[in-house]
């Protein structure tokens, strides 16, 4: 019992004092070298000042994020499952996804504006593209990794692809398949911020654009963190979503 | 219970079974002739390698044969498994991590419904809670898979097996995953189990006398290249217990199917 | 938002201000953005668009502008994405041209170098000889005037650490640069304002001609909505003139800028920054350009500068990329018409 | 034979008609809608007639995703291995690792480069940040991924923890390094290039950034292509060092 | 050979071992007394969780006992491990699969090498490659585990055992996860080096067949809570054979010990 209670004390306290260092060393560096970083009172004052403002921007990016988490998951779990069933399509998609994978998309953000206008449909394609390549990867494997001798108990049976993907291959997958809505849903959110950046007055990224513009490190530095903060709770959901769905 | 096709045998002419690798070519199984009869309990007995798991996957229709001639109840194996007259029980029990238990062992009912429809079947699914029930799990019916013990995740496997209602099943090494002790009590369940229900199983084991204490008949298997050795009958009388393991008509018999084993095989392991 | 007191109030569906048939085909260009180029600063060619949606100028002329803050300008205006834009220079509008930009510019405000490069008062560059290995920090792209003033001192240009900086100058008087491009409407004052003492060298004094702050337009756009173009030209260079004539004008416009831009906005800044490029802009106006106005000579030696540095391919045609004939349709001589015909 | 042959065939053929599919529709998309996307023999003309330019450009790029690479690794072996032996780091490091891993890393590129000035630090920094969280989460997962009766078998012989870690962990630990080395040196890359978009005006960034300034859409395109090649090839290379090394 | 410290023997006096999880208490082992002779093939046998494997790992000093008394060779066992006087043989072969069949046997030579420095050991490491060659793998010695059958990688694994040259071998289940022939080989060439090397052994099964085949003494447990129910002695001469197995002696012995198995134990596996 003790053991167990010290370990929950461990897990609190270790990463507080890492915590308070780095801001202790964050506040020396905010006071030594001007213009780098802010002092976090600065932050802590800047977001009690106007909540509104930053929770208003932060629900534009997180609108783009989560509809482009949603079009990039789709559209992955969509092609693992057509992967998973003609072989030639792996041949023929794995190539271009790998390639989008290693494509710096931030840099073709600004493309997506001029193609798409000034609306949050290029933010919403980052950030969907973002999120497509992670769970791609981990519905292909997850589709795949199925017990063999399951699959031979549902084939003596004559079940149908159909009756294999539903009641097998799409269970057996869902371990996989969350653990690339996590990297995925990291993945929108900093896509949907990045591109941000470019071609949008509203949105977190805007707020971090306009902070640069204006020197205004609080603002910048309070929206990076607003950022952070988010996509932690978002993780969070993945994870609270999986520990309901998979129990096994 | 009785199947309603013309024949209720399972005929094997000529088999063979060839893997081809790269440009190696592997003859896992040659020149297999062995009529299987309705209600029959036969075993396929022999060393890793001998191609036990791939003559019992000719049959299940798993794979295909390279030569030769397999009937299942008058069709070929595809056509017997597209009725479900076949089920088909792994080394590991396979079950569904995601279903509890009751689930698992129904998991035929949701399988293939076609099959049900259809009125030609010899084959009557039945009640899985009965047989699981019957098999000593009536109190796992919610648990999952996980909160099992090896032995009692096996049961449920064999359960599943049985609510097909399939009038043959055939089991790949049921129990080799399993300690000797929960081997020795799930056997005689499963003998139990064969008695009541009337079906016809064939069975592999690496097990001389679990080969003995089962079957009707015991087919001794050699490998490279995979073949019949000899098939021996076992005439003990029905039920079987413990007491006729110890009985020296019993070892004998264990030591005479070993003894074909070793005089077939020069290898060490 | 109402008209201001000195103009009659709209109407629906137009205004006193433009005939029913102008209105009309106006409305027919649709929704129109217009790009900045930086935020929203007090800049001239910026701060009057502003002034000019916000006070409700463009509606008076049956115009729907939108404004967003631009990055890759040239690039949005040229596939229509925006239909008009600000940039720093003719500069820019001729190198996107020389690489396929379907865009012309229709209105320059300044006729001198906005651009400047600062040093520390006290540094090691006592005169621009000295800058050969420094770190030299830039937005973007060096700018040409910056290399043509360099070069005219005889200095060779690939001799310096040229670095492309963010937006924040305090890199200089901090020494991680030893000199820094700016504009002379922003940086020198913001660094002076933080007690830096830092020294200017004005490509202007060493004979570099250029311009600065142009406006650029879609030409598929240009041809199809030509009134369109003229009145949003009317309506933003009218706004200029509003916000100069008087101090709380200034002010009101100004107003406007820090509402848009959120939060950050330094007023103070903006004030010195619009009064910085509104003196540049009078002492720089020839006699016989109006506001905005513009012509060959103007754009020329910014052109040669171009070929000379190797950012164009070959030697621009200056009169195909401007096209003044939306200015001049909306001057008498020097005097903005209006209201619209 | 003839069905592996046919696969090989379709390997190839599956993925070119896509590439190709995909190249008729981007000249289309240059062809219709001006200044969105370059004809691709533009971008091909423009790397022929100066390939010094690219490559030049892509050297400093690489040197600097390559050192983050290095840097950005290195430390996480080191903490992943500190962590293995000492349970308080876990609680200590994950949870500020985890908020790095959320934070758009491109957006604290500027303040990098005012803090550590007009060099390669501020990049190799940020693709050291980008490189550090996937192979922390792999090389602890790895060092774990340890046989537990294999690990009895050296505890048996009262075998040290440097005995334990090197002969046991480190070769046990090498599959999952080299799939955390794949993804750190995709993030290094990314890193390297989004950084250089300020605060350098060298590297494949920087062109991107000067192409966007002067609309020079062939030059922006074929940087983002070299970007994308050289990461391709960079992960090509790990594979190579996994197939020489990992052997079992 | 012949150890140099005071006693050769193990002795256990009530020893019992409980794991805390959370508020949940599980005794694993209570009052065990045993006295293990030098030289002596025991077996612990008995049904799944009656603490098999938490005795052998207490003796083995990866483990403590949490009351009573372990003395190995007149020392605690993490001391008698740290002399590397025990080698441990595990279920699966647990080779490192990195290493060829030489490197993964001469294990020990490169691991915990002050023991080997140290005069006072009672131990002599032997030649990994003797060992390979005692147990049939001299062929395999450049080769990875993976390319080897599961029976060749637990012969490489019992070889690692003896190389280490410790006077104790501790042996959990290390025949479970084998297939039946491969197993009956296997028992034979344990014993045939067991009685070329005159290692004390300490052997875990779930076999009754194989606790009387390779035994002097069967050490029967039984579980909840996990304790010695009788230690019987096996008294067939040696060296074995298979002939033995099929002797109405033998069967009789495994009967008995099975017996007192089922007698103390009325889970059904
Ligand atoms: N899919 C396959 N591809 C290639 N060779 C195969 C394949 N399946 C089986 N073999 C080969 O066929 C032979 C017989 O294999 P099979 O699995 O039927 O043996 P088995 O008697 O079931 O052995 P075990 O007792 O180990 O299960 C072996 O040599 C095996 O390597
Ligand atoms: N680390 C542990 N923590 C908690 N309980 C444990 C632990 N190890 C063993 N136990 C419990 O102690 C009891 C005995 O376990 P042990 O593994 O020794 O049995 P065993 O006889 O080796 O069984 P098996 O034949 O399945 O290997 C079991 O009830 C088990 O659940
Ligand atoms: C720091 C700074 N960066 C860019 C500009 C350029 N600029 C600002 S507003 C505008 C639009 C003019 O039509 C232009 C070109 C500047 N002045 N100061
Ligand atoms: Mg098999
Ligand atoms: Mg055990």
């Amino acid at each position: 019992m003790s053991s167990r209670t010290s370990g929950v004390v461990l897990s609190i306290v270790a990463p507080l004092v890492l915590f308070v260092l780095l801001a202790v060393l964050w506040q020396w560096a905010a006071a030594t070298f001007k213009s780098v970083l802010p002092p976090i009172q600065d932050i802590v004052m800047d977001i009690a000042d106007r909540p509104d403002f930053y929770l208003t921007n932060l629900g534009v990016t997180v609108e783009a994020a989560l509809l482009g988490f949603a079009i990039g998951v789709g559209a992955a779990l969509l092609l693992g499952a057509a992967i998973v069933h003609f072989t030639f399509l792996r041949s023929a998609i794995m190539p271009v996804a790998l390639l989008l994978n290693v494509t710096p998309i931030v840099a073709i953000a600004p493309a997506l504006v001029v193609a798409f206008g000034f609306n949050q449909i290029p933010h919403i394609i980052v950030a969907a593209l973002s999120a497509f390549f992670p769970t791609l990867i981990n519905s292909i494997t997850g589709l795949r990794a199925i017990d063999p001798q399951a699959l031979e108990v549902f084939d003596a049976m004559a079940a149908n692809r159909r009756e294999i993907f539903f009641r097998l291959r799409v269970p057996a997958s869902l371990p996989f398949l969350f653990a690339g809505a996590r990297l995925s849903v990291t993945a929108a959110m900093v896509g949907a911020v990045v591109s941000e950046f470019t071609g949008s007055s509203k949105g977190i990224g805007a707020v971090i654009v306009m902070a640069t513009t204006y020197l205004n490190l609080p603002q910048m530095w309070a929206a990076i963190f607003f950022s952070a903060i988010t996509t932690l709770i978002l993780l969070g959901l993945v994870g609270l979503a999986e520990r309901l769905i998979v129990r096994w | 219970m009785a199947p309603a096709t013309a024949t209720s045998t399972i005929e094997l002419t000529g088999v063979g079974r060839t893997y081809t690798r790269g440009k190696k070519t592997v003859q896992a199984l040659t020149g297999v002739d062995l009529t299987i009869r309705q209600g029959e309990f036969i075993t396929l007995f022999g060393p890793s390698g001998c191609g036990k798991s791939t003559l019992l996957r000719l049959i299940a229709g798993l794979d295909t044969q390279t030569t030769g001639d397999i009937s299942v109840f008058g069709t070929t194996p595809k056509q017997a498994s597209g009725r479900k007259d076949i089920a088909w029980i792994p080394q590991s029990s396979a079950l569904l991590p995601w279903l509890d238990i009751k689930r698992n062992a129904s998991l035929s009912s949701v399988i293939n419904k076609r099959a049900d429809r259809s009125g030609a079947t010899t084959r009557k699914p039945e009640d899985a809670v009965d047989i699981l029930n019957e098999i000593g799990l009536a109190d796992f019916l919610e648990s999952r898979p996980e909160q099992l013990s090896g032995g009692m995740r096996q049961r449920a496997s064999i359960a599943r097996g049985f609510a097909q209602g399939a009038p043959l099943m055939l089991m790949d090494e049921p129990f080799s995953a399993l300690d000797e002790l929960t081997r020795d009590t799930l056997r005689l369940r499963l003998l139990e189990l064969w008695d009541r229900h009337k079906k016809t199983i064939v069975f592999v084991t690496h097990s001389a006398q679990e080969a003995v204490l089962l079957s009707d008949r015991v087919v001794v298997m050699s490998p490279r290249p995979g073949r019949i050795r000899q098939v021996v009958d076992i005439d003990f009388p029905r039920p079987r217990s413990w007491e006729l393991v110890e009985t020296p008509e019993f070892v004998a018999k264990v030591a005479e199917v070993k003894q074909i084993l070793w005089s077939a095989w020069e290898g060490d392991e | 938002s109402s008209s201001s007191a000195d103009t009659p109030p709209a109407t629906a569906g137009g205004s006193d201000l433009i005939s029913a048939e102008r209105c009309a085909e106006n409305q027919a260009a649709g929704p129109i953005t217009f790009l900045t180029s930086f935020g929203f600063v007090a800049s001239a060619g910026l701060l009057d668009v502003v002034t000019a949606a916000d006070k409700g100028f463009f509606k008076d002329l049956c115009l729907d502008v939108t404004l967003e803050p631009g990055s890759n300008n040239t690039q949005l205006v040229s596939a229509g994405t925006a239909q008009f834009a600000g940039v720093g220079s003719p500069s820019d509008v001729l190198v996107a041209i020389d690489n396929g930009a379907d865009v012309s510019g229709i209105a320059t405000y300044g006729n001198t170098v906005a651009i400047t490069l600062m040093t520390m008062a006290d540094g090691d560059v006592k005169s621009l000889s000295d800058l050969a290995g420094k770190t030299v920090g830039y937005k973007g792209a060096i700018p040409p005037q910056i290399s043509a003033m360099i070069a005219e001192e005889g200095v060779d240009p690939t001799s310096i650490n040229w670095v492309n900086v963010g937006y924040d100058p305090t890199i200089l008087p901090q020494g991680q640069v030893q000199a820094l491009t700016g504009y002379k409407s922003n940086e020198p004052l913001a660094l002076k304002a933080q007690g830096y003492d830092v020294k200017e060298w004005d490509p202007a004094d060493y004979g570099v001609k250029s311009a600065f702050n142009t406006q650029i337009v879609n030409n598929t756009f240009a041809e199809e909505h030509p009134t369109a173009v003229e009145d949003f030209l009317r309506a933003s260079l009218h706004a200029y003139d509003w916000i100069n004539e008087s101090d709380a004008n200034l002010d009101e416009a100004l107003g406007y800028a820090e509402k848009r831009s959120e939060s950050g906005f330094d007023k103070e800044a903006s004030l010195a920054r619009w009064q910085t490029e509104v003196s540049l802009i009078d002492e720089s106006q020839p006699a016989d350009l109006p506001i905005g106005g513009e012509n060959a000579a103007q754009w020329q030696p910014e052109a040669d500068m171009l070929l000379e540095y190797g950012l164009i391919k070959q030697k621009a045609d200056v009169d195909a990329a401007i096209d003044d004939s939306f200015v001049q349709k909306i001057y008498d001589g020097n005097d903005l018409i209006w209201p619209a015909p």
